[in-house]
C-alpha cells in the first residue's frame, strides 16, 4: 500500500497516523505539505487530525478550499482510497467529499476521553478486518465533533448502509450517553457512496501499540493494508 | 506617549529613587523614554530576580546528568540513546487573573517557546493550578477561563497535556496560580543557546508581528494588586496557537541546519529583554533598527514595541551565509521573518527608530549592576502542636467526604479538556499513574513527569513544606519505577518587601535543598512569582515543583490499577500524622499543627526499594500516600482498577483515623503477588513493609465496616467537578 | 470600504451554545429571554472604492468561506 | 422583541482567527482585503415590548455575560 498523509499548516497527528500506516504497511508513508498537488502513485491518501489552519472560521474551512484540495478530489474521483480523522474528516466534509457539518460539541467543551464505536458494516477496505457489530475502543479529542445533517441527508447514508462506525457503550448500545459529542444518530464516522472515502472523528490511529493502552484501531490500519496490498 | 523622565516618572514605571539614581550614573545622563523603560522591565522584579537571587544559589544544580543547569531558557538533562530532556515550569499568575482564557494560553504558549528555543521538540506539556473558594462565581469563571485557554493551546499546537494538579483555598481567591511546564526532547549534541556571536552577523525576527499587548507586564507581575488593577491593565496579550505551532515546524526545520547561531524567545518584556540577553550573555553590543520590526499597529513608538510582549515571537543570530536558507523555511510556513539588526562590538544596545537613536545602554553595567537585594526576612513561628483529634464522622463516612472534596475529587473534568494522546507517545495518562509517561520517540524509553505542592504545608512551616514537595516529587516518579532525574521550580510567595514572606521564601528554598541533595535530584531550571497578594492577603506560598525522571524500558512503567488478585501491601512507616492534613481540615474542620515531617534518609531508602520491586516486576502496581493519607490512596487504587479492595484490621497503636488518613511521608501502596517475598525483601533493607489486604470482590470492604460499593465511590469520587461547573 | 458580513445559523439547525447562554441569562436573572442564536459578524476590510463592487465581492467570499451553507445563511452589509 | 448584540474585539487586540482569514482570502484570490476582524453576533429574543427596556436590559446582559469587556466591546440593536 502507497499511502500518503497530507499536512495542512497546524495539522498535528500526522506523526500519531504514520506509525499506525507504517506500522501496518511495513513501510513509512509519503509525507505531502498541502502546497504540493501531485498525489500520483498513491493508494490512500490520508487526512489527519489536528489543528489546519488553528480551526479558525470553522474547523476544516480553510484546508478544504486549498489548492491539493482538487488534487484529493481527483484522487477521490478516480476511485482511490481517502482517510479522513477528526480534522481530517472536517475538512472532508467543508470540501463537499462528505455529506453534512460538525458542530462544537454539545457540551460546548473540548473532549479527550475514550469513546466505544460499533462497526456498522464490514464490506468496506477500511473495516473489513472487523465483525460486523464489532465494538472497540478508541480515543477521541475534539472540540467540533457534533455531527449534524438534515433528514434527508441521513435517511438517504442510513438506506444506502454509508454510516461506519457509531458511538455506544461498551456494551454495544447507541444510547445517548454514549455519545458525548451529541452527534445525530450517534455517528462517528460516514462513507462516500462508492465507500471509498471514509471520515471519522476519533482516534483509532492513537490505539495500535499495547504501549498507546491496547490495540483497538490496529484493524482499520490492517484492513487498508490487506486491501490495498500492490 | 513621551512625558518627562524623572525620578517620579521613574518611581512610576517601579524603580526605587536609588535604582532610578543608579541608572543616572550609568548612562551620565537623563534617560530617555525608551531607556526608562528599558530600565524599569530589565531591574523588574520578574527579570532581575533582585528580591530572590541570593537564596536560589543554595539550590543545588548539578549531577553527572545536568547538561544545562539554569541561566539558560530552560534546564537540561542527559536521559540515555544520545536524548536531552529539556524542561521548565513558569507562572502565569497574574495575566489568568485579569483574563483567566488568554492569561492561562499565553502562560502555555510561553513555556513552550522557552523550551523549543533550545532546540527541543515540546512532548508534554503538565500544569499546576490553585484556585480560590469553589462557592464564589469569580472562582467558577476562572476555573472555566484557565482550563479552556490550557487546553485549547495546548490541543491546538499538538503537544498532549499529560498532568498536572489542582487545589482550592480561599487564599488564592484574589490570586489564582497558573504554572506551566513544558518538557521537550532533542539530540543531547544538538541544544541551541541564547549567547550572541560573530560581530557583524544579522539579527533576525520571526513570528507575530509586533502589536501593544501587554505592553509593561514584567512590570506588571513585579507588583501587588489593588482594586483598580483590572481599570489599569494593560492591553491584554492574546495567544495565536495555530503561530505557535508553525514557529515551532519552522524553527525544528531551521535547527536541523546549519544556519543559526543563537536564538531566544521573546518572553516578557519582549524585545528588550531578548536582545539584552542575547548580545549580554555573548558579551558582544547590538543594533536594532525598529523600522524593520514588522508591526500590527500603526505608529507604534520605539517604547512600545521595545516593550510589547506580543506573542509567539522569536530572535536569532544566524550565519549570514544562511539567511536566504533561513528566511525560504519561514516564508514556507507563511511567517514574518525579518533583518531588524547586527551584533557590535560597542558592547551596548543601541536602538533606532526613524532616524532617532532612542536607546543607547551599556550592556554590562545593565546586567551587573542590576539591583540585588537581601531583603529583611523572619523566620515563620514553629506551629503549635496538634493535640488528639477525636473522629467525629467514622472511618467510612470520612472516607467518602474525603474522596468527593474539592483537593481530592476526581480532576476528569479537568483532562478531559486536555488532549493527552497526541503524538502517540504517551504510555500513562492522566489518572493512571503516579506520573505521567510519554515515550521517546525511536527509543524504548521514556520519561516520567510530575508536579507537585502542598501549599498547607508550605504555610505552616515553608521549611518543611519546600522539603515536601521535592520529595512528593520524586516519590511520584518512582512510584512509575522511574530514575527521578531533575526538577524545575515554580516559586509562587506573595510580597517580598514583607520580612514574613520573604521569611517563607528562604526556609522553602532551605528545604527543597535540603531534599535535592539528599535526592540527587536537582534544580535544572525555574521560576519565582512575587507579589502575589491582594489588598495585602498573600497567597499561600507555594513552591511547585516540575520533576522528571527516566525509565528504561518504558513497558515497565507502572500503575496505579492493581491487579485482581494481588495483595497490597504499605511501604514506608505510618505514625498517624494528621496535623495540616486534609481529613483535619475536612472532616474535623481545623487547619492547624505541624505538616508531616519528612525524613529524607527513609524517603530515599523506601523509593529506591519501591523502585526495585516495579523493575524487577515483583510489584504489580504501586500508588504513592499523599493527600487524604493510606485509606484515599487505597480507594484511588480500587477505582482506578475498577475491583474490590478488602482491608485487614490493622495492628496499631494509635487511633484508627490516624492510621487510615494520617499524612506521613515515604510511604507507598504495593500491589503484589508474594507477598511474603517482597516484605522479606523489605526487612533485608530495612525498609517497613506491612500487610494491608487484597484485591477482591467488588466492594471496597474495611475490616468489621460497612462495605463502600465501587459504585458509592466513584459517585463521591466524580461528582464535585462536574456538578461544579455544570457538566 | 469595509464590509460587514454576519453569518447565522439556519433555522433548524441546534445552537448549544445559543442554548447555554439562554440558559446562563435566565440564571442571571434575566426570565424574559426566550431565545439566543449565536452567529458571527466578520468585518472586511478591502481597498475597493465601488459599492456595489465591494458587496458584490464580499457575497462571493461569504459563499466561498466566510460561510458554509450547508448550515449557515449571511448578509452582507457595506459601511463606507 | 429582538435585540442584537454585536460583539467586536477592541482595536489593538490580537485577532488570530481575523489574520487567518484574512490570508485565506488572499490565497483564494481576493487580493483587495487588507483586514479581517471577527465578532459575534447574538440574537436575543425576549418577551419585553418596550423598546428601550429591552435595549437597557441588552445592554446588561452584554456587560454581565455576553461580551467579555476585558478584550471586547459590545453594541446593541433592537429589531422589532
Ligand atoms: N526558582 C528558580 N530556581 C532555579 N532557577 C531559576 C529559578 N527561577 C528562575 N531560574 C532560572 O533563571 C533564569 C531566568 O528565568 P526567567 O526569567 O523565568 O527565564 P525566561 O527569560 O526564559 O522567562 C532561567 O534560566 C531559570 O531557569
Ligand atoms: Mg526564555
Amino acid at each position: 500500500m502507497k499511502a500518503g498523509i497530507v499536512v495542512f499548516p497546524g495539522i498535528n497527528r500526522e506523526r500519531d497516523m504514520a506509525i499506525a500506516l507504517a506500522q501496518a504497511a511495513g513501510s513509512a508513508p509519503r509525507m505531502i505539505w498541502h502546497r504540493e498537488t501531485d498525489l500520483e502513485g498513491l493508494d490512500l491518501v490520508v487526512i489527519p487530525g489536528g489543528f489546519s489552519y488553528g480551526d479558525y472560521l470553522r474547523c476544516g474551512a480553510m484546508a478544504a478550499r486549498s489548492p491539493v484540495m482538487d488534487a484529493i478530489r481527483a484522487h477521490a474521483a478516480r476511485g482511490g482510497a481517502v482517510l479522513g480523522v477528526c480534522n481530517g474528516f472536517q475538512i472532508l466534509i467543508e470540501a463537499g467529499l462528505l455529506p453534512g457539518a460538525l458542530l462544537r460539541n454539545a457540551s460546548l467543551r473540548f473532549l479527550s476521553c475514550d469513546c466505544w464505536l460499533r462497526v456498522e458494516r464490514t464490506d468496506t477496505i477500511f473495516t473489513d478486518h472487523w465483525q460486523r457489530g464489532a465494538v472497540f475502543r478508541s480515543p477521541m479529542a475534539h472540540g467540533d465533533g457534533n455531527y449534524f445533517a438534515d433528514d434527508p441527508t441521513l435517511d438517504r447514508l442510513e438506506g444506502e448502509g454509508l454510516v461506519a462506525f457509531r458511538y455506544v457503550t461498551e456494551q454495544g448500545e447507541a444510547t445517548t450517553t454514549a455519545c458525548r459529542n451529541g452527534s445525530v444518530r450517534n455517528i462517528a464516522g460516514i462513507l462516500s457512496p462508492n465507500r471509498r472515502v471514509l471520515g471519522l472523528m476519533p482516534h483509532p490511529e492513537d490505539l495500535v501499540d499495547p504501549l498507546m493502552g491496547g490495540t483497538d484501531g490496529q484493524p482499520l490500519f490492517h484492513g487498508l493494508a490487506a486491501a490495498l496490498a500492490a | 506617549m513621551a512625558r518627562d523622565v524623572n525620578a517620579s516618572l521613574a518611581r512610576e514605571f517601579g524603580l526605587s529613587a536609588e535604582e532610578y539614581g543608579r541608572v543616572l550614573s550609568i548612562l551620565g545622563r537623563t534617560p530617555s523614554f525608551t531607556e526608562l523603560g528599558i530600565f524599569s522591565v530589565m531591574w523588574s522584579e520578574h527579570c532581575s530576580y533582585k528580591s530572590s537571587r541570593v537564596w536560589l544559589k543554595e539550590l543545588p544544580t548539578k549531577a553527572p546528568w545536568v547538561i544545562h543547569g539554569p541561566g539558560e531558557n530552560a534546564g537540561v538533562v542527559a536521559v540515555g540513546d544520545g536524548l536531552a530532556a529539556i524542561f521548565k515550569m513558569e507562572s502565569h499568575n497574574h495575566p489568568s487573573y485579569i483574563e483567566p482564557y488568554q492569561g492561562a494560553a499565553t502562560g502555555v504558549g510561553g513555556i513552550l517557546r522557552d523550551v523549543f528555543t533550545m532546540g527541543a521538540r515540546p512532548i508534554a506539556n503538565l500544569n499546576a493550578l490553585r484556585f480560590g473558594d469553589p462557592a464564589l462565581p469569580r472562582t467558577r469563571n476562572t476555573i472555566d477561563g484557565v482550563v479552556r485557554g490550557i487546553g485549547d493551546y495546548g490541543n491546538c499546537v499538538g503537544v498532549p497535556t499529560v498532568g498536572g494538579e489542582v487545589n482550592f483555598h480561599p487564599a488564592y481567591n484574589g490570586n489564582p496560580l497558573v504554572n506551566a511546564m513544558t518538557v521537550g526532547v532533542a539530540p543531547a549534541n544538538r541544544i541551541f543557546l541564547s549567547a550572541a556571536a560573530g560581530i557583524g552577523n544579522p539579527v533576525v525576527y520571526v513570528g507575530s508581528k509586533t502589536g501593544r499587548d501587554g505592553i509593561h507586564g514584567a512590570t506588571m507581575a513585579s507588583a501587588e494588586f489593588a482594586e483598580d488593577s483590572e481599570e489599569k491593565r494593560p492591553t491584554v496579550q492574546v495567544g495565536d496557537p495555530f503561530e505557535e505551532k508553525l514557529l515551532i515546524e519552522a524553527c525544528l526545520e531551521l535547527m536541523a541546519t546549519d544556519a543559526i547561531v543563537s536564538i531566544q524567545d521573546m518572553g516578557a518584556a519582549g524585545l528588550t529583554s531578548s536582545s539584552v540577553e542575547m548580545a549580554g550573555k555573548g558579551g558582544v553590543g547590538i543594533a536594532i533598527d525598529l523600522d524593520r520590526v514588522p508591526q500590527r499597529e500603526a505608529d507604534m513608538t520605539a517604547y512600545e514595541m521595545m516593550l510589547s510582549e506580543s506573542q509567539e515571537r522569536m530572535l536569532m543570530v544566524l550565519r549570514p551565509d544562511r539567511e536566504a536558507l533561513a528566511r525560504s523555511i519561514f516564508e514556507k510556513y507563511e511567517l514574518d521573518f525579518a533583518v531588524i539588526g547586527t551584533l557590535t562590538a560597542t558592547g551596548r544596545i543601541v536602538v533606532r527608530h526613524r532616524g532617532r537613536v532612542e536607546a543607547d545602554i551599556p550592556l554590562e553595567p545593565l546586567a551587573d549592576q542590576a539591583p540585588l537585594y537581601h531583603r529583611p526576612y523572619s523566620e515563620t513561628p514553629a506551629p503549635a502542636p496538634l493535640g488528639a483529634v477525636t473522629d467525629p464522622l467514622g472511618v467510612r463516612a470520612s472516607l467518602l467526604r474525603l474522596i468527593g472534596c474539592p483537593d481530592l475529587c476526581s480532576r476528569r473534568w479537568v483532562w478531559d479538556q486536555y488532549d493527552a494522546t497526541v503524538g502517540g507517545q504517551t504510555v500513562r495518562r492522566p489518572g493512571s499513574a503516579d506520573a505521567a509517561v510519554v515515550k521517546l520517540e525511536d527509543s524504548r524509553r521514556a520519561l516520567a513527569l510530575t508536579v507537585d505542592c502542598t501549599p498547607r504545608y508550605c504555610k505552616a512551616d515553608p521549611e518543611a513544606g519546600g522539603a515536601q514537595a521535592v520529595a512528593e516529587a520524586w516519590r511520584n516518579i518512582t512510584a512509575t519505577g522511574a530514575t527521578p532525574l531533575a526538577i524545575t521550580d515554580c516559586m509562587n510567595f506573595g510580597n517580598p518587601e514583607k520580612p514574613e514572606i520573604m521569611g517563607q521564601f528562604a526556609a522553602a528554598i532551605r528545604g527543597m535543598a535540603a531534599a535535592c541533595t539528599a535526592l540527587d535530584f536537582p534544580v535544572v531550571s525555574g521560576n519565582v512569582s512575587f507579589y502575589n497578594e491582594t489588598e495585602g492577603r498573600p497567597i499561600l506560598p507555594a513552591p511547585c515543583i516540575g520533576g522528571l525522571g527516566v525509565l528504561e524500558e518504558a513497558t515497565q512503567a507502572a500503575r496505579i490499577a492493581p491487579p485482581a488478585g494481588s495483595e497490597l501491601l504499605l511501604v514506608g512507616a505510618v505514625a498517624g500524622h494528621l496535623g495540616q492534613s486534609l481529613w483535619l481540615r475536612e472532616v474535623a474542620g481545623s487547619e492547624d499543627g505541624p505538616p508531616p515531617p519528612v525524613n529524607l534518609a527513609a524517603e530515599r531508602r523506601n523509593g529506591d526499594f519501591v523502585r526495585r520491586m516495579i523493575l524487577t516486576g515483583k510489584a504489580g502496581a504501586c500508588h504513592d500516600v499523599a493527600d487524604g493519607g493510606v485509606l484515599v490512596a487505597v480507594a484511588e487504587m480500587a477505582l482506578a482498577g475498577s475491583v474490590g479492595i478488602e482491608l485487614d484490621a490493622p495492628e496499631i497503636a494509635m487511633p484508627a483515623h490516624a492510621f487510615w488518613f494520617g499524612e506521613d511521608q515515604g510511604c507507598y501502596v504495593l500491589a503484589v503477588e508474594n507477598a511474603a517475598a517482597v516484605l522479606a525483601e523489605a526487612a533485608a533493607v530495612s525498609v517497613p513493609a506491612r500487610r494491608l489486604g487484597r484485591v477482591r470482590g467488588e466492594d471496597l470492604k474495611l475490616a468489621g465496616g460497612v462495605p463502600i460499593s465501587l459504585g458509592e465511590l466513584r459517585a463521591a469520587h466524580e461528582a464535585f467537578l462536574p456538578s461544579l461547573m455544570g457538566g | 470600504m469595509k464590509a460587514v458580513v454576519s453569518v447565522t445559523l439556519k433555522p433548524g439547525v441546534l445552537d448549544p451554545q445559543g442554548k447555554a447562554i439562554a440558559q446562563a441569562l435566565h440564571n442571571l436573572g434575566f426570565s424574559s429571554v426566550t431565545d439566543v442564536r449565536v452567529g458571527k459578524r466578520i468585518t472586511v476590510q478591502t481597498t475597493e472604492t465601488d459599492p456595489a463592487a465591494a458587496h458584490a465581492q464580499a457575497e462571493e467570499m461569504a459563499r466561498k468561506l466566510l460561510a458554509n451553507t450547508v448550515i449557515e445563511s449571511f448578509q452582507v452589509e457595506i459601511v463606507p
